[in-house]
């Protein structure tokens, strides 16, 4: 099947930033993303974990969005400005799409 | 006063704290899914916002409404610079992380005032309905002194222009007022009609929700180690300085006894819903493990346990109720 | 008349609802969990199936049961065909998404029923216990009819030879009829054991759920810009429309009352549960956005707030009841 | 005793069961999120404690109290051998898998026992309340039977020093105790408080459970393809077996009607919480499909359908009650 | 440690199309698969999100297989069968597994 | 933007094996993880799905960790020694982080 080269940038932020995030990544021109719950962690700010959680302060979730190669760059500045000062990771992979029209 | 303490003390509700505290510090895996915990935190929240409304709806609204909201704004504009000056004289933390922590003092913990609430009803005292909009007024203006005493300092808050809708129509607020509203307008009828939800099992619920909530304060314990004595202590008299506001504004303003006991609990009990988040979004710089410990782990079993019994005691005594 | 629907508009179970809406139209953060609203959702379907079948048992079989449930498979057959002319003559959408739309108005919104069943009870109207049966049949008729209006025109319809299966053995057709099939063997023995679960919380548990399908409307109607003029007009003519088809079998079949007012709210509301699913798997190609944002964010708020009082009212003009 | 048998098999709870099982067996995608199955187990762990607790505080401690807490842990070193024996000699299944499966068999089913409790409470029969802190002792100690039955062989388990913290801390066990804790310390007037959660919608939550536990069992019986004859056989005369030797035990013990038949119950149970986890750390090798689809599949379903009329029929003749 | 390539293919696609996208990748002769929850998203029919959700036609999930690189034209085939006329997203790394003799 | 290499490692473990599996993680060093959640499966041990589980011993998760490629070895090593007899997969993916300094 035909495949095309595409980036996929996976980007593990506070919830409470997720609606910032995604509203740069639509600034950045991307076409979609996907929005994936994770139930804890471990970074240079402890541990945590979302059991019983009730403070809407804490919490990850983990945005992935799968883009074309010449809208990396972009998309990375308008994530990084908004991840800069906060806690969180990101992570570029190499991926193959199919229907690449769409990115 | 000790009869009520121990009455307290050994209510099925602070028991059932106390056995998620333990299983926390024990390290059991017992554990409230997330999705059951904001369930039965939706639950209080509307029942108490419910049931808020309809006392108004009974007695009427009370001419000290007006000047109860005020207080109790004025008190969460107020608390922080306090906490903030004894932070800072107790403990070595940082500039930023004190006025965050600040800001979570001058707000309220919901769960507290349920509570106190339900002390209050087991009891058979009676409060001023509306101090259910009072506890929801109080949530935000703390957060607007923390970030004011942050950008004096060197540090810098970034108040997106979203931040304020945001807090303002936090989830926890909308629901709040407006299941007053509701109870306001639907008055004895509307609360027949659920009162076997509302009413009924709502201790119960209390119960299970506690049972969660010492599940999380005693994770936070493990992690106590990010507080220096100093917080420690800052997190103890803290209450006692907020109660002591609390009950000076309830006495002014001629609260019932009930009333003056939940303003002193208002003003004794710290955020960590509303506030965390904002704080998360605005200063990020600011350690969260600081501020959730001290508010969760410390001040919240120490309201629940030895608090709320001496604010009653101590309403009960000034009131003459 | 004009009381009826004050008090409904009023009544704790509308007013979440507006709750609901106002906080998701206001971009408010409230939110119910997913396993909280299904959870609920699983809560009702038992319910009011368990009490229909109690019903049914207390007054045994009723000879017209038969001829209902035939009356609701052909309504449920037909409607669709009424909504997909209303939607071509007074909508520019295309003829698939035209027929996919008008599936989910042949089907039903349990949820509806659910809360004009209630409005009943609090009136003291009785109605026929079987009713719950009718509406699990009228579930999933009308989606063979927009298939058949898809594979009409140029449009393909995917119907894979599981489709079936999963349509008739949907998750909340099992439950209504198990619960129904449940409460009818017990009877009221065991509707006595499980009451203080299913009877007496259920409006409150039914008020938490509105205010989740508020916050779900909400979100719709603030995309309701996949709307035309003539959609949104047809949200609200078409639930009229049934109300009249389902009036006219109701009146014919000598139903009572609040069976004839049921059998018009099931006609009049649209389907988000079963026929939104099948439509997904058989016709992804029509726009989910505008069968959603129609069945939620219109036809069920005009339902909840003027169609139940409506079709009461009607029903117990048209009956003498 | 048919009348007995025809009640069990006709109550709610036991028809919910049949309602879930059929689901699943019928690939119907109904489904309760695990979330709220969770939050359920923990209303309901909580609720039969906690009534545990009250009831030991109402009549105070029996001198029998010790007694039947060692005859439950004995009972549940010894039974895994007796599973062990029959499996051998009953199925193909190898050494490991057989001595995992004799695991569960020693160990108890506490929904098991809720419903039994349940039948005990319709039928008014009263029983000892420590029997909770009896089922709660008879979790772990069968996990050291199969582990040594295991290492006894040629296979090997792999104990890690924190996998008997994590057996004796597990979240059931210790709200189970915990919750037994606040009733028998709060006694008659924490329940009165809270008697409108735990008490009356009991049976009702119980019912939704069983549902969720008849579509695992349903799922369950799908894969039922991986037990062999005798392994099937086994998962219904074991249960005979366990409860032979609770029957035995109960009245040497001298407990009442009520509590033999639970002491029976317990012993015919077997675990699909405690153990399975343990086994998934320790003995890896062992299929888990096997364990869980006995446990779940065939011996919980026969325990609630047969077993808990027979028990109690039993325990009615033999001490006379 | 000894590794060796293999292709990890992620799928995001309608719940309801689940059951039929891991029967095709059966039938393409897999030999395992995960699916992980997705909470919300963006894309060409516009953005949507889990919470509260009751409508069974709504929501998400991703199903993640890593196979031998072998296979991947045979399972890709299998996938987009399914989702051709679905909405989702085909997202095909390279990667690197121990035990090799599983996939 | 300025992005460096990396390595990302995706297990797929037992719910029962986390906190065996993150401190082993710790042990070689890693600076974080995040662990998301697994709905169900299918692998050598058959089909299995999260919905209405009660049972502790089922289910899975999935522990991500972005980590230097210095310290892979290390980190499969002592994840490997968790995995080892347990049902479970591995997968390594090469990718690029931005602020390098914390991995
Ligand atoms: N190396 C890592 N790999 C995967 N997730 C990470 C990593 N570092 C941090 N995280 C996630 O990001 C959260 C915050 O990290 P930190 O900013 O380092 O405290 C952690 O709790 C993890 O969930
Ligand atoms: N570029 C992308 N990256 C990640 N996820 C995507 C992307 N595009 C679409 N999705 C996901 O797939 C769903 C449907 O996409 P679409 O078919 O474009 O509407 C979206 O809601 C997202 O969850
Ligand atoms: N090839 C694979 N790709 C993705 N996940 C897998 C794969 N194989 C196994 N898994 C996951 O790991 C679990 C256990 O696999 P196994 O040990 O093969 O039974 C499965 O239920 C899946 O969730
Ligand atoms: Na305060
Ligand atoms: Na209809
Ligand atoms: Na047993």
């Amino acid at each position: 099947m035909q495949t095309h080269k595409a980036k996929r940038v996976e980007i593990t932020i506070e919830k409470v930033m997720e609606r910032r995030l995604t509203e740069a990544l639509k600034g950045a021109g991307v076409t979609g993303w996907s929005v994936l719950p994770v139930l804890g962690g471990f970074g240079r700010s402890g541990q945590w974990s979302r059991e019983g959680q009730i403070s809407r302060g804490t919490g990850l979730v983990q945005v992935v969005c799968i883009t074309h190669p010449d809208k990396l760059d972009g998309l990375l500045d308008a994530a990084f400005a908004v991840v800069e000062k906060h806690i969180g990771v990101v992570c570029v992979t190499d991926c193959d799409v199919v229907r690449a029209e769409r990115f | 006063m000790l009869q009520l303490a121990a009455d307290n003390l050994l209510s099925p509700i602070v028991l059932s704290f106390v056995l998620g505290l333990g299983a926390a510090l024990a390290r059991s895996d017992l554990s409230v899914p997330e999705a059951v915990a904001k369930g039965m935190s939706i639950y209080l929240l509307f029942a108490i916002g419910f049931k808020g409304g309809v006392s108004v709806s009974d007695h009427g609204i009370d001419v000290t409404l007006g000047a109860t909201l005020v207080a109790g704004i004025l008190l969460s504009f107020a608390l922080p610079l306090v906490a903030f000056g004894m932070l800072r004289a107790l403990s070595g933390m940082s500039r930023t992380d004190a006025a965050a922590v600040a800001g979570h003092y001058g707000s309220i913990s919901i769960v507290t005032f349920v509570a106190a609430s339900s002390v209050l009803s087991d009891a058979g005292i009676a409060s001023e309905g509306y101090m259910v909009a009072v506890a929801a007024a109080m949530e935000a203006p703390a957060i607007l002194s923390a970030l004011w005493l942050i950008s004096r300092g060197q540090g810098s808050a970034d108040m997106g222009s979203d931040l304020w809708r945001e807090i303002l129509l936090n989830g926890s607020i909308v629901l709040l007022l407006g299941a007053f509203a509701i109870g306001a307008i639907t008055g004895q009828d509307g609360l027949d009609k659920i009162a076997s939800f509302i009413v009924n099992p709502f201790q119960g619920v209390l119960c299970l929700f506690l049972l969660d909530m010492g599940l999380i304060a005693g994770r936070g314990l493990r992690e106590a180690g990010v507080l220096d004595r100093g917080a420690i202590g800052f997190g103890i008299l803290m209450p006692l300085a907020g109660a002591s506001a609390g009950l000076a504004a309830g006495l002014l303003l001629g609260l019932s006894t009930g009333g003056v006991m939940l303003l002193m609990v208002l003003s004794a009990s710290a955020s960590y819903i509303a506030v965390p988040a904002a704080m998360r979004v605005a200063v990020p710089q600011a350690n969260p493990s600081i501020y959730l410990t001290l508010s969760l782990a410390i001040t919240f079993p120490f309201n629940l346990t030895v608090g709320i019994p001496l604010y009653l005691a101590v309403a009960q005594t000034l009131t003459g109720g």
